[in-house]
């Protein structure tokens, strides 16, 4: 069998706690997640599934023990290669689409015509002048996920994309997803609707009370 | 340890008890002023006192920052504490000093009193702050609040020294050297002070360590009944 | 006489103070001990 | 891109921003107007002693003005949690809270610029020493009252009650800040003293706490 190497995993956690005063999220999640794979985080709400996927995204630093991604653990070096999709849209309500992307390149540093791109590939137009705080939820939830890929991530972190998305756009959504696994991106999926992601997801990572406690590639009968 | 605690709650009593006879009695009394001079022996020992423990939680504030060690971290807290309850005694004896004195309650442009006022606000917020916080890293946040009350301090200084010239008032004990035995008898008080502030402030540190541990613990548990 | 009370009212002040803060110590003390029992059930 | 290419497009998407909401401009504006028109009942005093006292209502009105302001600092980036876009960019902190330290600056100047007339008419205010000295007080001042203020309302950020926090924290801080503005300009008002050192000490202040805040608020934007 050949030897494991570091680099194979996109994100090694190691006895990861996280404690806001009086209260925990995290209580000591070890996990190892190969790279280039789809995982859908299941589990109630106050199981730690957002914690976790601020604590990758290096947004939030561990109470105690250490998370490394790609291979480093000064997550703030690699965040060009991070993308975050939070469940609010992390958005300006008062700027049309384009102008919140050319801001956000800005940022990252990446060519204008990326946000053009970006915006297309989540089937919104490029050109639409209406301002983000108008749009429907299915329409903001896509423009979020145009924002996340803007720099083409290694590692994309995806916090509830589907909630309140119509169906049609959900599915749009799920498709571009796979196309992104299949780019060899590794990514994280935090979702109440696992259904949707059922056919495309490589692993089902079941979180409870702070900690992991199940993995598996299929999808419990009961969560269906 | 717990010897060492009891050890030096003796003689921090000790201490104060021959400190007290040294100011009421022992001492010489002053020409001018009279027995309210004694006043000082407490008054400028706290206010030395409480600068120490301000350093400290400079310090520790600093070494936090730079190790984020824990223990530095109470540290800053305990110091910054005990350092406020040291500053009340200081501004509530000033006064006390003053009346007699000078006739008056408060003189705005005495340095002393009033950069010690602006401290004891200054690390006042520092505490509430600690309190308030709902960051999942209040050291590292207290720490840069720390740091930034302590570069505070000198502009507070010079801006009050300045105001003063400008708007002159008495000094306390400026100028003038002191009678020798009286400086004896303000140091022995200094001494005790400091002991005391020990001895407050190792409390203080087990019962933080306690209290954290509590926490953590309560936090763990909210945890997991909450996916009950 | 009168300047005697001044010295015995910032005495007493002092002692007030540290008191104070003694008692504050006390009190979270035993509430932290009382909740170390009840979390050690 | 570069550090001050994205402070100034920073600085760019708030102004433009709070163009298009004016919502904290107008509220503002009409608060600085209520300040001094209840200053103006409570304090009727003679043209001489109102050159004495003047240094002293103005700051304070300046002071109360722009805390309400500084309070809405990091409002627009909490909307959407817009700001952890920020976070989990590669761009470095500082010109984030230049950008920020920029904007209340203007939005604090715009408002003294309002309030300042009022004030020398309503307490009908003759300068009588080197009134050119003002410009540079003014300036000094309102970035010491900015620089700090930006700063602690980022930290305040972190707390419970936070709009109660920044006065808490920001206060303390500023008295040395404030002593030097309202005796500076009482001096000049007054041209019985020279503004020289409280000049000398706000510039001290300023030096102080510009560099103390570029140094450590990474810390604090960082510190979830």
């Amino acid at each position: 069998m050949a030897e494991i190497q570091l680099n194979d995993y996109a994100v090694t956690a190691d006895g990861v706690v996280k404690q806001f005063g009086r209260f925990a999220a995290l209580r000591g999640v070890t996990a190892h997640f190969a790279a280039g794979k789809l995982y859908v985080i299941l589990g109630d709400n106050g199981a730690g599934k957002s914690t976790l996927l601020r604590t990758i995204a290096g947004l939030a630093q561990p109470t105690r023990g250490t998370i490394s991604v790609l291979g480093t653990t000064s997550i703030k070096n690699l965040r060009a290669q991070i993308g975050y999709m939070a469940h609010p849209s992390l958005l300006y309500d008062e700027m049309s689409g384009i102008e919140n992307l050319r801001y956000f390149a800005g940022l990252y540093g990446v060519p204008e015509a990326r946000c053009r791109e970006a915006i297309e590939a989540v089937n919104l137009d490029p050109d639409l002048e209406r301002l983000v705080g108008q749009y429907s939820q299915g329409m903001r939830q896509r423009m979020s996920l145009a924002r996340a890929i803007l720099n083409d991530p290694k590692l994309l972190l995806l916090d509830e994309p589907f909630s309140n998305v119509d169906f049609r756009s959900a599915h749009e959504m799920a498709a571009l997803l796979a196309k992104i696994r299949d780019r060899r991106e590794t990514l994280f999926v935090v979702t109440h609707q696992p259904g949707l992601l059922q056919s495309i997801a490589d692993e089902f990572v079941y979180m409870e009370a702070g900690k992991i406690t199940d993995r598996s590639s299929k999808l419990r009968t009961t969560e269906q | 340890m717990k010897r060492g605690f009891t050890l030096l709650a003796l003689v921090t009593a000790l201490l104060l008890s021959f400190a007290l006879y040294e100011a009421l009695i022992a001492a010489p009394t002053e020409q001018t002023m009279g027995n309210v001079q004694r006043i000082f022996y407490y008054h400028v020992p706290s206010a030395w006192t409480a600068f120490v423990l301000f350093l400290i939680n400079f310090v520790s504030s600093i070494v936090y920052l730079i190790r984020r060690n824990p223990k530095a971290d109470i540290l800053a807290l305990v110091s910054a504490e005990v350092g406020v309850v040291f500053c009340t005694v200081v501004i509530v004896t000033g006064p006390i000093w003053a009346r007699p004195v000078w006739g008056i309650w408060w003189a705005p442009g005495d340095i002393r009193l009033t950069t010690t006022l602006v401290l004891w606000l200054i690390y006042i917020s520092y505490l509430v702050l600690r309190r308030f916080s709902t960051s999942g890293r209040t050291p590292v946040i207290a720490a840069v609040v720390a740091i930034f009350g302590a570069l505070d301090v000198p502009l507070v200084y010079f801006s009050i020294w300045f105001f003063r010239t400008q708007h002159p008032s008495p000094v306390i004990g400026g100028g003038g050297s002191l009678d020798p035995r009286m400086a004896r008898v303000l140091l022995i008080n200094w001494a005790a002070f400091m002991c005391l502030a020990w001895l407050l402030s190792w409390t203080r540190y087990e019962l933080e360590v306690a209290k954290r541990q509590v926490e953590e613990a309560q936090a763990l548990e909210s945890l997991l009944e909450g996916s009950r | 006489m009168k300047s005697m009370n001044y010295l015995y009212a910032a005495y007493i002040a002092t002692w007030v103070i540290h008191g104070t803060y003694l008692m504050i110590l006390a009190r979270q003390y035993s509430r932290v001990r009382k909740e170390m029992e009840s979390l050690r059930k | 891109m570069s550090f001050l290419e994205i402070t100034r497009a920073t600085l760019a998407k708030d102004i433009r921003l709070e163009w298009r909401s004016k919502d904290a401009i107008n509220a503002m504006l009409f608060f600085a107007l209520l300040v001094v028109v209840i200053f103006s009942f409570a304090f009727d005093p003679t043209a001489e002693e109102s050159r004495r006292i003047a240094g002293g209502l103005i700051w304070v009105a300046f002071l109360f003005a722009a805390v309400v302001a500084l309070n809405q600092t990091w409002a627009r980036e909490l909307r959407n949690q817009v700001l952890d876009a920020y976070r989990v960019s590669p761009a470095p902190a500082n010109p984030l809270f230049l950008a920020k330290a920029f904007g209340n600056f203007i939005f604090v100047s715009v408002l003294e610029a309002v309030m300042t007339p009022l004030f020398v008419a309503f307490y009908k205010l003759r300068v009588l020493g080197p009134a050119w000295e003002l410009i540079p007080i003014a300036l000094l001042g309102t970035w010491a009252l900015v620089i700090n203020g930006t700063f602690f309302a980022a930290i305040s950020l972190r707390t419970r009650s936070r709009e109660i926090m920044l006065p808490l924290l920001l206060f303390p801080i500023s008295i040395p800040a404030l002593l030097g503005m309202v005796n500076a300009t009482t001096a000049v008002l007054t041209g019985e003293e020279s503004a020289r050192f409280w000049i000398a000490l706000l510039m001290a202040y300023d030096v102080v706490f510009t560099t103390a805040s570029l140094l450590m608020f990474e810390l604090v934007l960082e510190a979830e």
